[in-house]
C-alpha cells in the first residue's frame, strides 16, 4: 500500500485535502456558469415562446427521462455511499459502490442513445432532418436546439465522470484511499454536480407542457 | 540543499516544457504572450498605414476587415487578458505568499497548453484566411453572413478560455490556502488582492463565453436559429451573453495592471500605500460591480430603454473604486522620496492615462452622449487608453521591476527610461487625436473616410510608429542585460515584500526556509531601512 | 469484502430524492393554472439542494466553502436578472416573425 | 441594430451644408463604402434643385408609377384577372395568415411580401405571386411602400 503523503507544496495530508476540495468548488462555480448561458438562452425563449415551448416539452420521452433521472440519483446515492466505505477502510466494498454507479452512467449514456435515435425517426432533430410545421414550429425547432446542445453538453460531462469513478474504482481496490480519501471527494464532488445538473435540465426539457392539450 | 536557482537547475528543453515550476511556466508565457504582442501590434502598425489616406488606398476592404479583427482577437484574448495574471502573477504569487508553488502545479503547465493551443488555432484561422467579424464576432453577421473562418477562430478563443479558467482557480485557491504562516489578508500585498478579484472574474464570467461561443458555432455549423431573428432567435441574446464576459474582461485586464502600479508606488516614493483597505476593497468592488454594467455596450443595439437606464447608472457607480485608487496612489505620492527609476515612470504614466481612460468612460456611460459617439474613434481612443495607457503601460511597468528577480540581471537604466519616455509620447500622439476623430463623428472600422478626417488620422499614425518603436526598445536592451547586464542582488530596490527576500533568480522551491510573516507590506519609512514582510 | 452501511443522513436523502422526482412528475400532469413551471423549477432547487447538502457534504462546511458554492448561482442570477430585465421591458421580444407564436409575447409569463 | 427591425430618424439640420451619413454597426466587407450624406440647402435653393428633378412628384405617386410598371396592379388592383389580397387599408392593420397566426401590416411585413411572398401567406388566398427581389431596387422598394402606406385609409373598392 503506498504512503498517503502530501505534495510538495502543502505541509500536511489535512491542508492538500482541503486544498483540493476547494479547487473542486471552484470549478464548479464555473460549471454553473457555463450551463448558465444556456440556461438564461432557455429561459429568454421560453418566455418568449411559452407554448411552442410547450408543444416541444410534450414531444420529449418522458418516460425515458424520469428513469434517467433516477437512475442518475441512484448513481449519486452509490458514490456518497462509496465515501462512507472508503471512511470505514473497506476498499473492496469502495470499489465495488464506484464501479455500480459508473456501470449505471454508461446505462444512462445508452438510454439517452435510444432516445436520440427516437428523436431522429421523428425528425425532430434541428439543422439535420427537422420536419415539424405549424404556426408554432420555429419556437418547437429552437427547444431542440438548446434540448441537444444541453443534453450533449452534460453527456460529455457524464462520459468524463464514467472514466473518472472508474479510475477511482481501480485506485480504491488498491487500497490507496485508506489513510487520504482527497481524490475520492473530488471525484465525488464533480459527479454529484453532473447529477445536479441534470435535476435542472429535467425539468427544463421533460415537465414543460404535460398538464396542457 | 543544492545552490542552482529555477534556471540553471536543469537546462534540458524537455526540462521546460514539462516543468510544474510556477516560475518556468512564467518564463513559457511570457514567450507566448510576446509572441502574440507582436503579431496583434503588426496587424495594428498595417492599419494605421492603411489610415494615412482617406480612400483606402493601400487594402481592400476585406483586407483591412481582417486586420482589425485579427487585432482585436489576438490583443484582446491572447496578450491583454493572459499577460500580467500568467506571466508576473505566476512568477510572484507564489512568491508573494511565501509558498513552495501554486496550489494546482500540474494544472498550471495544462493552462499554458490550452492557452498555445487557442492562440495555434486562432492564427491558424488568420493564416488560412482570416476572420472578418471584428473581436466581438457579432450575430447574425458571423453566423450566417462572415466569409471567414469563424468557426476556427471561435474555437481558439474557446480553448484559451478554459486556460482562463484555470489560471483563476489556481490563484484563488493559492491564495486561500498556501498563505505562509503570519500572513493574513490585510498583510497581502495589493497586487495580490487585485489578482485575486482578477481571477473571481475570470472563474465566473469566461464560462458564459466559452457556452455563447459554443452557441454561435453550432449555430454557424448546423445553421439552426439561436440567434438568427429570421429563424425566432434574439441576436441581442448573444450580445447580453457575450458582454456579460466581456465587459467584465476589461476588468480582468485593468485590476492587475491597479495591483502592479499600487506596488511600484510604495517602492519607489518609499511610503506606505495610503488606505490601504480601501485600495485593496476598492478591487473586490470593481471586481464585482463590473458584472454589473455589461449593457452600456448595448445602449443603441435595441435593448430596452429600461434596461439601459439601469445599465448606465450602474456604470457611473464603477467609476467609483476606480477613483478611490487613483486618488489613493495620489495620496502616496504625496511628501514620499519619489524616484524616478523605469518602473516608477511606467506607474506614473498609467496613473495620468488611466485617468483620462476613465474620466471619458465617463462620457460613454451618458446615454445621450453614447449615441452619439458609439461605434466611433471616440470609443476606441477611450478603451485603448484603458488598455493601453492603463494595461500595457503597467505590464512594463511590472515587466521592469520584476526583471531582476525573473533574470538575475540588471536592464540598462537609461535606455529602459528612455524606452518609458517615448512610449508615453507615441501613445498621446496616437491616441489623442482618436478622441477628436471621435467627436467629430468618425466611425470605427472604416478605412474610406472623408478627407477631413485626414489631418488627425496622419497625426495618429505618425504616434504609432513612434510608440512602435518604443514597444521594440525593451527587446533590445532587456535581451542585452539577459547575457551582459550586471548581475542583480536579491533585492536591488529594498522593497519589503517575500520574492525579495529569497535569492534572485530564485531557487527551484523558492525559499530555503520555511517563511514566517510578521508585519503588513509596505513598511517603508523615509528616513531608515524598509523592514522586510519576514523580519 | 466487508459490508460497510451507508449513514442515515444518506440514506435519507436518497429516499427524498425519489420521492421528490415522483412527486415533480406526477404535478406536471396537474393543470395549476401557469404555476406547473415554478413548481417544477421549485422542486428542481429542492432536489439540488438535498444532493448539495447531504451528498456533497456542504452541511459540514464552513463560510468559505458555502461562499463559493453560492458563488456560481448567485453570478448566474445576476445574468438571469439582467437579462429578465431587458426581454421583458423590450417591445419586440421575441424578435422578428410574431408568426412563430400564437400568443404575444406577454411579459411575466413563462 | 437588429436585422429586419427599422429604425425612423429626423433630423433638424440648423446649418446648410453636407452631413455625412456613416453605418454605424459593422455589417460585412464594404462596410467602410457604406454611406450616404445629407445636402442642407437654403429654401431657395431646395426650390431650385427640386424643379431641376426629372421625375418630379413624391415618393407615394413614384410608388404608384411602378406599382403598374411592375404590373402589380395586374393582381392586387381592381378587377384583376388574379385573385390577390387587397392593399387598400392595409397598411397598420392585423392580417390573418394562413398557418392561423396574425401579423401587423408594418414596413417590415410590407417588404418582406413583396422580396418574399411565400413566406407569410395570407389567409384564404394562394401562394401565387412571385418574388421581386431581383426586380426592384432599394429605392424602388421604399416608393412601393410609400405607396401602399398612402393607401392605408381607403377603402377596399371590392
Amino acid at each position: 500500500m503506498p504512503d498517503a503523503r502530501p505534495a510538495m507544496q502543502f505541509s500536511d495530508l489535512q491542508q492538500q485535502e482541503a486544498t483540493a476540495r476547494l479547487g473542486m468548488w471552484v470549478f464548479l462555480a464555473t460549471e454553473v456558469l457555463f450551463f448558465g448561458g444556456l440556461a438564461t438562452a432557455y429561459l429568454a425563449y421560453r418566455t418568449g415562446y411559452g407554448d411552442a415551448f410547450a408543444a416541444a416539452g410534450r414531444r420529449t420521452e418522458i418516460v425515458i427521462g424520469t428513469a434517467n433521472t433516477a437512475i442518475l440519483l441512484t448513481s449519486s446515492f452509490l458514490v456518497a455511499w462509496a465515501l462512507v466505505a472508503a471512511r470505514a477502510r473497506s476498499r473492496d466494498f469502495t470499489a465495488l459502490l464506484l464501479a455500480l454507479a459508473a456501470v449505471l452512467g454508461l446505462i444512462f449514456i445508452a438510454l439517452k442513445g435510444v432516445e436520440y435515435s427516437k428523436e431522429f425517426e421523428e425528425h425532430l432533430v434541428p439543422g439535420i432532418n427537422f420536419a415539424v410545421t405549424g404556426p408554432l414550429a420555429g419556437g418547437i425547432e429552437l427547444f431542440f436546439v438548446l434540448y441537444f446542445v444541453a443534453t450533449g453538453v452534460h453527456a460529455i460531462h457524464l462520459a468524463i465522470g464514467i472514466v473518472v469513478l472508474g479510475v477511482m474504482a481501480r485506485r480504491a481496490k488498491a487500497g490507496e484511499f485508506a489513510d487520504y480519501q482527497g481524490p475520492l471527494t473530488v471525484a465525488g464532488l464533480y459527479w454529484h454536480f453532473v447529477d445536479m445538473i441534470w435535476i435542472f435540465l429535467f425539468a427544463f426539457i421533460y415537465l414543460p407542457g404535460r398538464s396542457g392539450p | 540543499m543544492s545552490d542552482k536557482n529555477y534556471i540553471t537547475v536543469d537546462y534540458h528543453l524537455r526540462s521546460w516544457f514539462t516543468t510544474h515550476d510556477h516560475k518556468r511556466i512564467a518564463i513559457l508565457y511570457f514567450a507566448g504572450i510576446t509572441l502574440f504582442f507582436f503579431i496583434g501590434g503588426a496587424a495594428a502598425t498595417m492599419m494605421r498605414f492603411e489610415l494615412v489616406h482617406p480612400n483606402g488606398y493601400f487594402v481592400t476592404s476585406d483586407v483591412y476587415n481582417r486586420l482589425f479583427t485579427m487585432h482585436g482577437v489576438i490583443m484582446v484574448w491572447f496578450f491583454l487578458i493572459p499577460s500580467i495574471p500568467t506571466t508576473l502573477g505566476n512568477f510572484v504569487v507564489p512568491l508573494m505568499i511565501g509558498a513552495r508553488d501554486l496550489a494546482f502545479p500540474r494544472l498550471n503547465l495544462t493552462s499554458w497548453y490550452l492557452f498555445m493551443i487557442g492562440g495555434a488555432l486562432t492564427l491558424y484561422a488568420v493564416f488560412i484566411g482570416g476572420i472578418d467579424t471584428g473581436w466581438t464576432f457579432y450575430t447574425p453577421f458571423s453566423t450566417l453572413y462572415s466569409n471567414g473562418y469563424v468557426v476556427i477562430a471561435v474555437a481558439g478563443v474557446f480553448v484559451a478560455g478554459f486556460s482562463s479558467i484555470l489560471t483563476g482557480l489556481n490563484f484563488i485557491v493559492t491564495i486561500h490556502r498556501l498563505r505562509a504562516p503570519g500572513l493574513t489578508w490585510y498583510r497581502l500585498p495589493l497586487f495580490l488582492w487585485s489578482l485575486y478579484a482578477t481571477s473571481v472574474i475570470l472563474v465566473l464570467a469566461t464560462p458564459v463565453l466559452a457556452m455563447t461561443l459554443f452557441l454561435l458555432a453550432i449555430e454557424r455549423i448546423f445553421g439552426v436559429g439561436i440567434f438568427d431573428p429570421s429563424l425566432g432567435g434574439d441576436p441581442l441574446l448573444y450580445q447580453h451573453l457575450f458582454w456579460f464576459y466581456s465587459h467584465p474582461a476589461v476588468y480582468i485586464m485593468i485590476l492587475p495592471g491597479m495591483g502592479v502600479v499600487s506596488e511600484l508606488i510604495a517602492v519607489f516614493s518609499r511610503k506606505a500605500v495610503f488606505g490601504y483597505k480601501f485600495v485593496a476593497w476598492s478591487s473586490m468592488a470593481i471586481g464585482f460591480v463590473g458584472f454589473l454594467v455589461w449593457g452600456h455596450h448595448m445602449f443603441v443595439s435595441g435593448q430596452s430603454v429600461f434596461a439601459s437606464l439601469v445599465f448606465s447608472f450602474m456604470s457611473f457607480i464603477v467609476a467609483v473604486p476606480s477613483a478611490i485608487k487613483v486618488f489613493n496612489w495620489t495620496a502616496t505620492l504625496h511628501k514620499g522620496w519619489v524616484s524616478f527609476d523605469a518602473p516608477m515612470l511606467y506607474a506614473l504614466a498609467f496613473i495620468g492615462l488611466f485617468t483620462i481612460g476613465g474620466l471619458t468612460g465617463l462620457f460613454l456611460a451618458c446615454l445621450a452622449y453614447d449615441v452619439y459617439v458609439t461605434d466611433t474613434y471616440f470609443v476606441v481612443a477611450h478603451f485603448h487608453y484603458i488598455m493601453v495607457g492603463g494595461m500595457v503601460t503597467a505590464y512594463f511597468g511590472g515587466l521592469h521591476y520584476w526583471w531582476p528577480k525573473i533574470t538575475g540581471r540588471l536592464y540598462h537604466e537609461i535606455w529602459a527610461r528612455a524606452a518609458a519616455i517615448l512610449i508615453f509620447c507615441g501613445f498621446n500622439l496616437t491616441f489623442f487625436p482618436q478622441f477628436i476623430l471621435g467627436a467629430l463623428g468618425m466611425p470605427r472600422r472604416y478605412h474610406v473616410y472623408p478627407p477631413e478626417f485626414q489631418v488627425w488620422n496622419v497625426f495618429s499614425s505618425a504616434g504609432a510608429s513612434i510608440l512602435a518603436l518604443g514597444y521594440l526598445l525593451p527587446i533590445f536592451y532587456l535581451g542585452w542585460s539577459l547575457f551582459f547586464g550586471r548581475k542583480a542582488p536579491n533585492n536591488p530596490w529594498q522593497a519589503t515584500g517575500l520574492e525579495w527576500q529569497t535569492t534572485s533568480p530564485p531557487p527551484p522551491h523558492n525559499f530555503e526556509e520555511p517563511v514566517v510573516v510578521t508585519r503588513a507590506p509596505y513598511d517603508y519609512t523615509l528616513d531608515a531601512e524598509a523592514q522586510p514582510q519576514n523580519a | 469484502m466487508t459490508f460497510v452501511a451507508p449513514t442515515r443522513a444518506v440514506l435519507v436523502a436518497f429516499a427524498a430524492l425519489i420521492v421528490l422526482l415522483a412527486v415533480t412528475t406526477a404535478l406536471a400532469y396537474v393543470p395549476l393554472h401557469g404555476f406547473n413551471a415554478l413548481t417544477a423549477f421549485t422542486i428542481a432547487t429542492l432536489k439540488a439542494l438535498v444532493v448539495a447538502v447531504v451528498f456533497m457534504e456542504l452541511r459540514e462546511a464552513r463560510g468559505l466553502m458555502l461562499a463559493v458554492a453560492a458563488a456560481g448561482f448567485f453570478w448566474l442570477s445576476i445574468l438571469l436578472w439582467f437579462v429578465w430585465n431587458d426581454i421583458t421591458t423590450r417591445t419586440d421580444f421575441p424578435p422578428n416573425n410574431k408568426a412563430l407564436s400564437t400568443s404575444p409575447p406577454a411579459a411575466g409569463r413563462w | 441594430m437588429v436585422p429586419g427591425r427599422y429604425q425612423e430618424l429626423t433630423i433638424e439640420a440648423l446649418r446648410v451644408g453636407t452631413y455625412h451619413l456613416f453605418c454605424a454597426e459593422f455589417c460585412g466587407t464594404d462596410h467602410a463604402r457604406m454611406g450616404g450624406q445629407i445636402i442642407a440647402l437654403e429654401s431657395r435653393d431646395y426650390a431650385d434643385w427640386l424643379a431641376r428633378q426629372p421625375n418630379a412628384g413624391d415618393l407615394a405617386s413614384q410608388g404608384a408609377a411602378l406599382f403598374r410598371a411592375l404590373g402589380c396592379s395586374g393582381c392586387h388592383g381592381i378587377g384583376g384577372s388574379v385573385r390577390a389580397p387587397p392593399l387598400e387599408g392595409l397598411y397598420g392593420k392585423p392580417v390573418p395568415l394562413s398557418d392561423g397566426s396574425t401579423v401587423t401590416a408594418d414596413d417590415r411585413y410590407l417588404r418582406d411580401s413583396i422580396l418574399q411572398p411565400d413566406r407569410q401567406i395570407v389567409a384564404g388566398y394562394e401562394p401565387k405571386m412571385p418574388s421581386f427581389a431581383d426586380r426592384v431596387s432599394e429605392d424602388e422598394l421604399f416608393a412601393l411602400i410609400a405607396y401602399i402606406k398612402s393607401l392605408a385609409n381607403r377603402e377596399s373598392l371590392r
